[in-house]
């Protein structure tokens, strides 16, 4: 067992996958230059071990950072672009959505496109309105992409590497706020965590919570709270927003017989939306209350302290809805 | 006594005339309606696809845009399977998923035709860079438009190829017109070749309608990407004799240059008279083009006799973690 | 009244707002060509009354004719930029989302972005996978921008005549199978529509149906064929996706009990989910059956007919939907 | 005898120094932890933004990106103001919407620093058509660094810029990085020169640590553009003393470069021996720097003493058709 931070075990995962498989590469700017605390410090050593022709270092040029990326996939390579966060991934949405997501289907199989597109995701203080967006849901809504969003430093290893392995365009989306955070990983164990499979955080009995990324840990923090009150909450990280693991959520629901969703973006349009609308529909006679789910506001996040909070989904807020949730129950 | 390069030349013009005849009847087929989708129609234009992919191997990667078809048949995709993709029928190149726009063959090195313009650039230069990786003894060449080149992606590419000095060739097929716009009415600048050389990529023009010209032209540029000295340009001038639509009316141009280019830069003609100037017979041309109209007709009726791919088709060749679900 | 279709209501709309307003301007690829069957009919003509410096035909630089709209905006005018399809406009999604929904916001109110960006969304026969997409569900989750869907001539002419007329960004969003279609137009009224404002196009009570673009009038023929079968149906045209008309579906569900909503594109992450989810939350104890959406499966579109067709949510399914709903109920 | 240029000089090296006193300061209250978010500082890059800014007008165009404080105080952007947008405090230059990052000030024409690089150069032609449409009498100038045009959208705007004939000049301030990148690493071709040239845009260079050079320079090109020439391009060679983001390590340079720069290029002391040369005390230029620091003083202790701004203000300057709505 090694304790290291997201940061680090997502990069080695990476330098694993790059010795098991010759194919594997990565691009993106400022990768070569990566060290201690440039903001590239997933990559940072990477260079030495694996040149300069297998870690890419790449003009600002998004469309050509995704686009090459897709070419060089198509041609039997197996890239992983990094695009740093998914506010500049913006830059380059069609050569991801009209390009990596299409190819096998459009030329009818004759192709595939092994890609790994990191874009991460998330509020992080300070970094104002266009460094802190999260795209998960739109991704959702593309057929031929794999969406996963890891909150762990295990689970960012080990989906990595799935990953990488996976033979269709995957994009990966770490959170800004994550890569200091610590947690144990068998070095020992090859780690690899399944595409598609969600993870009971904690049991419980009387309200299901679904999150994913960051938003994970803050709902342990609010099922801590939640437990004082005597509500036993089952917390599920969804781990992967596509194909997302509605067996899972089912089970549990029909269990508690209530469901919270809770997402760090804007609720309008979230993802939170899907999950609430297919369970509720699924199980809506062995309901004991209403699905409920909890988003950001639909406005920009502003740079003050005071202004961004109003943009942060907070335990307190979870914790009164899942309260509010168990009251408004017919038994 | 023959010129020894004539058996070259035969076989350049035997391939133009495998594109104009399958353009051709591409408008035929298009007011019949049964070609479900649009087309787009490279009449005119043969030169540039046959004379560059002249020099091409078969195992070279080729990038085309949305007007694919010479670049396909020039590379050697099948035109049986083609004309079934453009009926939307089983056994097309792409099962009938893609249609025209995204006609592609990839056992024979065609990496698709594509609807949105100037990706294939940017595709390009990373697939040059895969070949890198991997030791490969391949070139990439990516086909674009001259409207295409004032995409941002585009130019991008050119710095990039240049950067890791990838074995890229663009060719850039200018003929003159981008959808209904006169490109030169929103291209700014010396052209095309004075961009590439400001990204420091080597750049050269010549006469698209012949297709001699652009086959020596290709044959040192290719050479030299090949062997390795990092990416080239051409830029190829011709012109679109057909709509930029197979049912374009055209309103936006006079008849007039059209026909002027048909009886004065033609590219088919223009090599038949090279043709017959040195020592062939005008029969053995007709015998040629004789020939290629029996096979797509053959091609064309085989692919109208051919059935709609299976339904649940449409589920497969996507995403393999987790099945699509059809809700409701 | 006059008899006209989608795409000439459009053009006499810009045209009626370009007389009224010297700031409104138009850009986009090939609108100063436009004649007859081009593929930019909206704009037939008006080069001749407008002369080139305000309708603007564009090099293709999809960057550049959203950035420089904002820009443009930004500085007194009132640009609508047509990126002729989402497809293409997914090379621009950059300057929409990080400049154009966040400048007002991001720079506290020292500037508005009056700005109509026009993507035509929808299937159309044979257009493959690269030309057949809809993402009204994506700029539902971008804090900033109002989307609106027309679906007839009548609202095409004054949703943009609202649009243009707003002061923020608005995403246009025709359907590129309606420009053929014909209907009334008041031309001596001003015809403005409110945006966020949905319409009912038929009364019922047994079960609402919500639908937009396209998708309403797939949904009229379900309905008329759900009368046959003694289901009374109420069709809602949400015709704008946000801010949507909340009030307009509670108050029909109130009333019905059973809510289905059909859209064209992809369900998975699809605006349906939103609806749904709302609806399902707001009036779980008074449903009559659980609510459901429609949409497409998580699949490209392909060219072939018999492919293609997979994709279409056809009167039947809605009519199919529609019985199991009315049948499932517990009452 | 005093040299009738003096007070110009002078006037420039003021704002020099208001520049960097700033920029030092926000070092400072980076590492002291009262900056919420990231800022990047101008530092040695002075003479760039006050040169170019010294031949606008206050109603002409500025867009600025990620390293914006100079841009705005040179185009007379209140500091004190500023300081509040830094320290995320009610009264900033947004209202503490913004940070460093998206400083603005629009009653002086400084239409925003902004976070994505490259779309400053897209957004200026925009406006400077709007100009064009309104018949008023601006032009428009955008800052745009070394790195940032390998990005497509800065090709596309160089095309269109010359295309519309529009009043814009662009200002590439080179300052050899980009984030931890040695630009010219990635940078392919004879440089910015070259490649605008090659877009129609004319083009020249200017030692960008000489601000008596840039501000000639830019009298001239910003005379063409405000004569409607059509747009220009400027291209400032100079140096980023400080890391790219103010906590940056750089640990992927040698010190011996930045204390070379310091030595031999750093602009404010190459202005301070013009004017010492040139008439001037060393206590007027004192007094400058002094009246300076202590405006910087005043404004950051009145800024940290401001309060936060209300938080009900999140909910404002958004979309006005239906109010956002907290769910849950
Ligand atoms: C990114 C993008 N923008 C717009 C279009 C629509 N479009 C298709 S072809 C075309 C014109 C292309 O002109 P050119 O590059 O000269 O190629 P040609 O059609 O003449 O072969 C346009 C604008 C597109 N397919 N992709
Ligand atoms: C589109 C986009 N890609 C990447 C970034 C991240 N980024 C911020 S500044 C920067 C480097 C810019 O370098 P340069 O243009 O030389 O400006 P400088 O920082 O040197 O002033 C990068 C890559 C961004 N802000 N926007
Ligand atoms: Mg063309
Ligand atoms: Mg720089």
């Amino acid at each position: 067992m090694a304790r290291m931070t997201y940061a680090d075990a997502v990069r080695h995962a990476l330098a694993e996958e790059m010795r098991r498989d010759k194919r594997v590469w990565a691009l993106g700017e400022d990768l070569s230059t990566a060290h201690g605390n440039s903001s590239a410090n997933q990559y940072t050593g990477l260079i030495d071990e694996f040149g300069s022709k297998r870690i890419v270092n790449t003009p600002i040029s998004e469309s050509t950072i995704m686009g090459a990326a897709v070419g060089a996939a198509v041609a039997g390579t197996r890239p992983v672009a990094d695009l740093r966060m998914i506010d500049f991934g913006l830059c380059a949405i069609d050569e991801l959505v009209n390009q990596a997501a299409k190819i096998r289907y459009m030329f009818g199989g004759q192709a595939r496109v092994p890609l790994v597109v990191r874009e991460a995701i998330g509020l992080k203080a300070g970094m104002a309105a266009q460094h802190t967006q999260s795209y998960e849901a739109w991704f959702a809504h593309v057929p031929g992409l794999v969406v996963v969003t890891p909150a762990t430093p295990a689970d960012g290893r080990g989906l990595l590497k799935a990953s990488i392995r996976c033979d269709d365009p995957v994009v990966f989306m770490e959170h800004k706020d994550l890569w200091g955070l610590e947690g144990d990983i068998d070095l020992d164990d090859e780690g690899l965590v399944p595409i598609g499979k969600a993870k009971t955080l904690r049991a419980g009995i009387d309200l299901t919570i679904v999150a994913w990324s960051r938003m994970t840990h803050v709902s342990m923090l609010a099922a801590d709270e939640l437990a004082k009150q005597n509500v036993s909450t089952e917390v599920i990280d969804l781990r992967t927003i596509y194909p997302w693991d509605q067996q899972a959520v089912l089970a549990s629901v029909e269990k508690t017989g209530r469901l919270l969703v809770v997402q760090e973006s804007v609720l309008a349009g979230g993802f939170a939306n899907e999950i609430a609308a297919e369970i509720a529909q699924q199980l809506h006679w062995k309901l004991h209350a209403p699905v409920a789910r909890l988003g950001a506001p639909r406005i920009p996040v502003g740079y003050a302290p005071a202004l961004e909070a109003e943009h942060r989904v907070e335990a307190a807020k979870i914790v009164q809805e899942g309260l509010r949730l168990v009251k408004a129950s017919k038994t | 006594m023959p010129n020894p390069d004539t058996e070259r030349i035969l076989a350049l013009y035997r391939t133009m005339h495998l594109i104009r005849t399958f353009e051709e009847r591409v408008g035929v087929e298009m007011q019949k309606g049964n070609i479900y989708g649009s087309a787009h129609q490279s009449t005119g234009q043969e030169a540039v696809a046959t004379g560059v992919v002249s020099q091409l191997r078969k195992t070279d990667y080729l990038f085309s845009n949305h007007r694919g078809h010479g670049h396909a048949l020039a590379k050697g995709a099948n035109p049986f399977a083609m004309w079934k993709e453009l009926f939307g029928r089983a056994g097309g190149t792409c099962g009938g998923k893609g249609g025209s726009m995204h006609i592609a063959d990839f056992s024979v090195g065609m990496l698709g035709a594509n609807g949105i313009v100037a990706d294939g650039a940017t595709m390009a230069v990373g697939a040059a860079q895969a070949i890198r990786l991997l030791g490969e003894d391949r070139i990439v060449v990516a086909f674009i438009g001259d409207g295409t080149i004032n995409r941002g992606p585009f130019s991008e590419a050119l710095n990039w190829a240049k950067v890791y000095e990838l074995p890229v060739l663009f060719v850039i097929e200018d003929n003159v017109y981008a959808s209904t716009t006169l490109t030169k009415t929103v291209m700014a600048g010396q052209g095309v070749v004075a961009r590439a050389t400001a990204f420091g990529v080597p750049a050269i023009n010549v006469d698209g309608n012949d297709v001699i010209a652009v086959s020596d032209v290709a044959a040192t540029v290719v050479a030299d990407v090949r062997a390795s000295k990092g990416p080239r340009l051409l830029h190829a001038t011709t012109y679109r004799v057909r709509g930029h639509l197979a049912l374009d009316k055209m309103f936006y141009r006079d008849k007039k240059e059209i026909d002027d280019f048909m009886v004065h830069h033609e590219p088919i003609g223009k090599c038949r008279r090279w043709l017959t100037d040195h020592g062939t017979s005008a029969s053995a041309c007709d015998t040629i083009a004789n020939e290629i109209s029996a096979t797509i007709e053959r091609a064309v009726a085989e692919a109208l006799a051919a059935p709609q791919p299976d339904a649940r088709l449409a589920y497969t060749d996507v995403q393999d973690r987790g099945a699509p679900v059809w809700h409701g």
